[in-house]
């Protein structure tokens, strides 16, 4: 939290500036705006025993935890929603403890929500929807209060709360940043604004770095003020095989590629060893795609 | 002239479609909902306004068929892209949305849904994706239509394992006193067989049933016994026109990587009726 | 609470179908895009016993207040910020009941925002910052359950809450709205997000109708989607004197002129004659600006 | 050559002023804390960060003094403009303001301001406008600064009649004990007569004087008998240079409709320095 310019950096410098083994993470994106391209380097790098949270945690969290590179997950959802096909390595881990076990706290998305929410205000719980009598209410693993239920105090009964969630880093896929780490999103935000709000700390993979002039244009898209984000990384694509609002659309194709792959331990290694090590970089996962794949994704050819 | 009928599954699609009003604001979750609010929109509903748990507004047909409500083909022109706090609560939660669409993939007596976990939690037979926004929509939704492709006994259990979004939970008034608002909870069930709603105890029960579906094939598909209302009615079938808007919709599903059920996974558009 | 076309109704018709006296109101606007054209038409047409809410009550409530049409104010300020001078009319009602005494409630902005939030969500109540020992919190004259201190479930000491505001009625100045309700704003929006939503029944004052392509082009401005509202007024510079964003900016100059003829009863009165009921109508309030004073004023030329 | 000496009322805006951090957030209030920020953006601090409570961000000098936060010339070519919840609660509650500036036109013993009403609340002798987002700013604001330009005993009353931003309240660890988070409460009040700080148990007193405040002329101007720090320091008077800038912002400020006290008023350029 401080303002002026920030670190431009490489997402191989911030993983390993940033996401030691062990590091507790919330990942921005919903399914939309995944930035793949920070799971693909956390797996590179061969990171242990992350703590992941993600609100909707798809093809991203299931690479992560098929890499062995997670403990637990907080998520409202773990899926390859094309299809819908099943997060195959998700589903090994918690069935059978392949590659090793891990630990799972559910949210659903309202809670979610509201818990970021709080976080974000530094307030000390969020009122949401009931949930008493869901299995995600009864059901705790290592957040025993990820709930409450207080009587309202201005009458009519109980009410379910949520504790803020303040994740130590968070790392969110944008549009477009400046030089002092303003922030823009275009199209639906999902919880964003908050979720970005409620991080420690905060860094943003921009699909391009564009002159605060750019950013004066559209001040109402800003989703994070410079002086919340502590580094931004310019990384075109980086939300592939999920789509960027105004940038490129959802890989149809490549969510089914994974599903088919994934579907036993082999394939999925195989996946992480063709499009994930020998790629090297985001950009090498990019030129594996193909110009005619990105071509035909692309959506947009010139700035806002 | 009608060539071929329709299948069960085709029927769901018209059914559940019929139940959606013109100028609506649908709450419109994933899967099969969704094609199905498409399909209401391609025959009686081009004005609904569908809304989706991130925030989009989608106040028309879209040129494709999005996957999920977070593929942004569901938000190329739309009027609003608002995020979850508006979606959920101001919309949903304020019950601004007057009906509500969930997939409910394992749904028992009660309504309730379980999209988590088979078997016990910790150790799962079956491992699902989890809630999303599936918990809200029961929680909040009005006029909330369960959909269900299935006609399995394994997909109604008497009680599910989990419960992700809440129907009437153990029946009776818990739902209402555990602080549930008035007007919740689901309404109707429509699967290939018909529609089910759900009497003052919260239980759920046949009402209608699409044509040649026997009250005994209903039970079988049920792990508790079902009760069929008596006289219950004979759902129309689609007509050709119909039917081709349905075959075409779920040929465009397919090609938008929908993992359609066996019988259409060959279905070509020359097949279409 | 609809979909399709909406009705265009003018400020008159609105006023006249909408707002008897005694009408609940809340007033959007937070001393920018505060629609003065809708307390003109309430003065114009004589309302009585009006229950106005409004966040930051400027020249608009003073002017409600000093024209005898309010009973009471829940607000958290009301001033005239331009010098800054005096809300003479505000003051004379609370200091000597005149034209007739009026009851007051107060909540900081903070609050307001979070009852609003409350009743926008239809939440029983959400968190505040802590105001005990207040005088907000402790004076409390029609609305006894303003605030609410409980204990926090989690742990760690009492939490300020405020319950849910939920409007009869609000009215909002937007920059530009379709035909079918969906409404915009540029700019910042203050409380006016969740305002809106509260609201049971919605206007909005547009400084221009557009075609829906023109929303399409920007979705992230739309305040309000089109089933929120009930019906949509098209009145150019309907805030004046406050700014619109991108539109005008605030008019010092009449803000003074206003200020300066308040400070008395009668100078009051012939702001009043002079410049509310003379003029007939928002246009004839503008034309009475003068071109000159307009041209002076105005920021955009063309649509965005 | 310093031709005038800076009056009070100019030396409260550089000793203000210099209290502002480069490359700090700021949260500021109305009225003379946004000249004060904008006087130290053209001194020594740049690149501050300046939050209003509508949700503006305003990363620069901007062309001209805004009337108020809500002054949309303080919008103008904004880097963000989001609203008041990202602004009181993620912004200032969250502890991401570095420094919290508050007009404080009459304050207590206990650094509590009323903004609202002198005499009894339903009767007032003085109705003044209210909080605004005033009791966030005392409530949230770390390294809160007070202003005031007043140096009369009615502006400083041993309590208020209202405390509209919370101060310490009653004194001692009252605030605490309420639930007002570590970091809060006042920190500094700036007038024309100097600095003043809280002690331990939150009352006000006396730390630093401008040239030629004598204790005793401190004192009159406090309804409490007020404590001046012993051996207090005396602060450096505006350079020629600084002087101009004062100057020619306070000749903006009239410009742009602020009234200024009495030996402003006919204030030209001609006569800055």
């Amino acid at each position: 939290m401080s303002t002026g310019e920030k670190p431009i950096l490489t997402m191989q410098e911030t993983v390993r500036r940033y996401a030691p083994d062990g590091q507790e993470l919330l990942i921005g994106g919903f399914a939309f705006s995944d930035p793949t391209a920070l799971a693909h380097e956390l797996i590179r790098q061969g990171r242990k025993g992350l703590f992941i949270m993600k609100t909707s945690g798809g093809v991203l969290v299931d690479q992560l935890v098929g890499a062995g590179c997670v403990e637990r997950v907080l998520s409202c959802h773990v899926w390859n929603s094309v299809g819908p096909v099943p997060a195959y390595c998700f589903r090994r881990a918690l069935e059978q403890g392949k590659p090793h076990p891990i630990q799972i706290e559910e949210l659903s998305y309202g809670a979610f929500t509201m818990a970021l929410l709080a976080g974000a205000c530094d307030l000390p719980f969020m009122p949401t929807t009931p949930v008493q009598g869901a299995g995600h209410f009864t059901q705790r693993t290592f957040l025993p209060d990820k709930f409450g239920v207080i009587e309202n105090p201005f009458g009519g009964g109980p009410v379910c709360v949520v504790p803020p969630l303040k994740p130590a880093l968070g790392v969110f896929h944008v549009q477009r940043a400046d030089k002092y780490g303003n922030a823009q999103m275009f199209g639906p935000t999902g919880e964003m604004r908050p979720a970005m709000a409620a991080c420690k700390k905060l860094i943003v993979v921009a699909e391009e770095l564009v002159d605060t002039a750019a950013i004066r244009e559209r001040p109402e898209a800003t989703v994070a003020p410079g002086f919340m984000v502590d580094a931004v990384v310019v990384e075109p694509w980086a939300a592939h095989p999920t789509d960027s609002y105004g940038y490129y659309y959802r890989d149809l194709h490549h969510h089914a590629l994974y599903g088919e792959m994934s579907r036993t331990e082999e394939g999925f290694q195989r996946y992480v060893d063709e499009w994930i090590i020998a790629t090297g970089n985001h950009a090498g996962f990019i030129a594996k795609l193909g110009k005619e794949r990105v071509a035909e994704l692309q959506l947009r050819k010139a700035g806002w | 002239m009608v060539i071929v009928r329709a299948t069960r599954f085709e029927q769901m699609f018209l059914t559940g479609a019929r139940r959606i009003k013109d100028g609506a604001v649908v709450f419109v979750g994933f899967h099969w909902p969704m094609l199905m609010a498409r399909i209401a929109r391609r025959l009686h509903a081009p004005h609904i306004v569908v809304v989706y748990e991130n925030g989009i507004v989608e106040d028309r047909l879209t040129p494709v068929l999005p996957t999920s409500p977070c593929d942004l083909a569901a938000a190329e022109q739309a009027t609003t892209c608002a995020g979850s706090l508006e979606a959920l609560y101001m919309w949903l939660g304020a019950g601004r949305v007057q009906m509500t669409i969930v997939e409910a993939a394992i749904v028992d007596r009660y309504g309730n849904v379980n999209t988590t976990a088979v078997g016990p939690y910790l150790q799962p037979k079956v491992r699902l994706p989890g809630s999303g926004g599936g918990t809200e929509l029961s929680s909040l939704g009005r006029d909330l239509l369960l959909v269900s492709a299935s006609v399995n006994k394994r997909s109604y259990p008497d009680r599910v394992d989990y419960i992700t979004s809440p129907g009437y939970l153990s029946g009776g008034q818990e739902r209402t006193r555990l602080g549930y608002k008035p007007g919740t909870g689901p309404q109707t069930l429509v699967n290939p067989l018909g529609i089910f709603n759900f009497d003052e105890r919260g239980e759920m029960y046949a009402a209608a049933l699409h044509s040649g579906v026997s009250p005994e094939e209903v039970r079988a598909s049920f792990s508790w016994p079902i009760k069929v209302k008596a006289g219950h009615a004979v759902l129309p079938e689609p007509t050709e026109d119909e039917l081709i808007i349905i075959r075409r919709e779920l040929a465009h599903a397919k090609e938008r990587y929908y993992l359609l059920p066996q019988e259409f996974v060959g279905l070509g558009s020359d097949k279409l009726l």
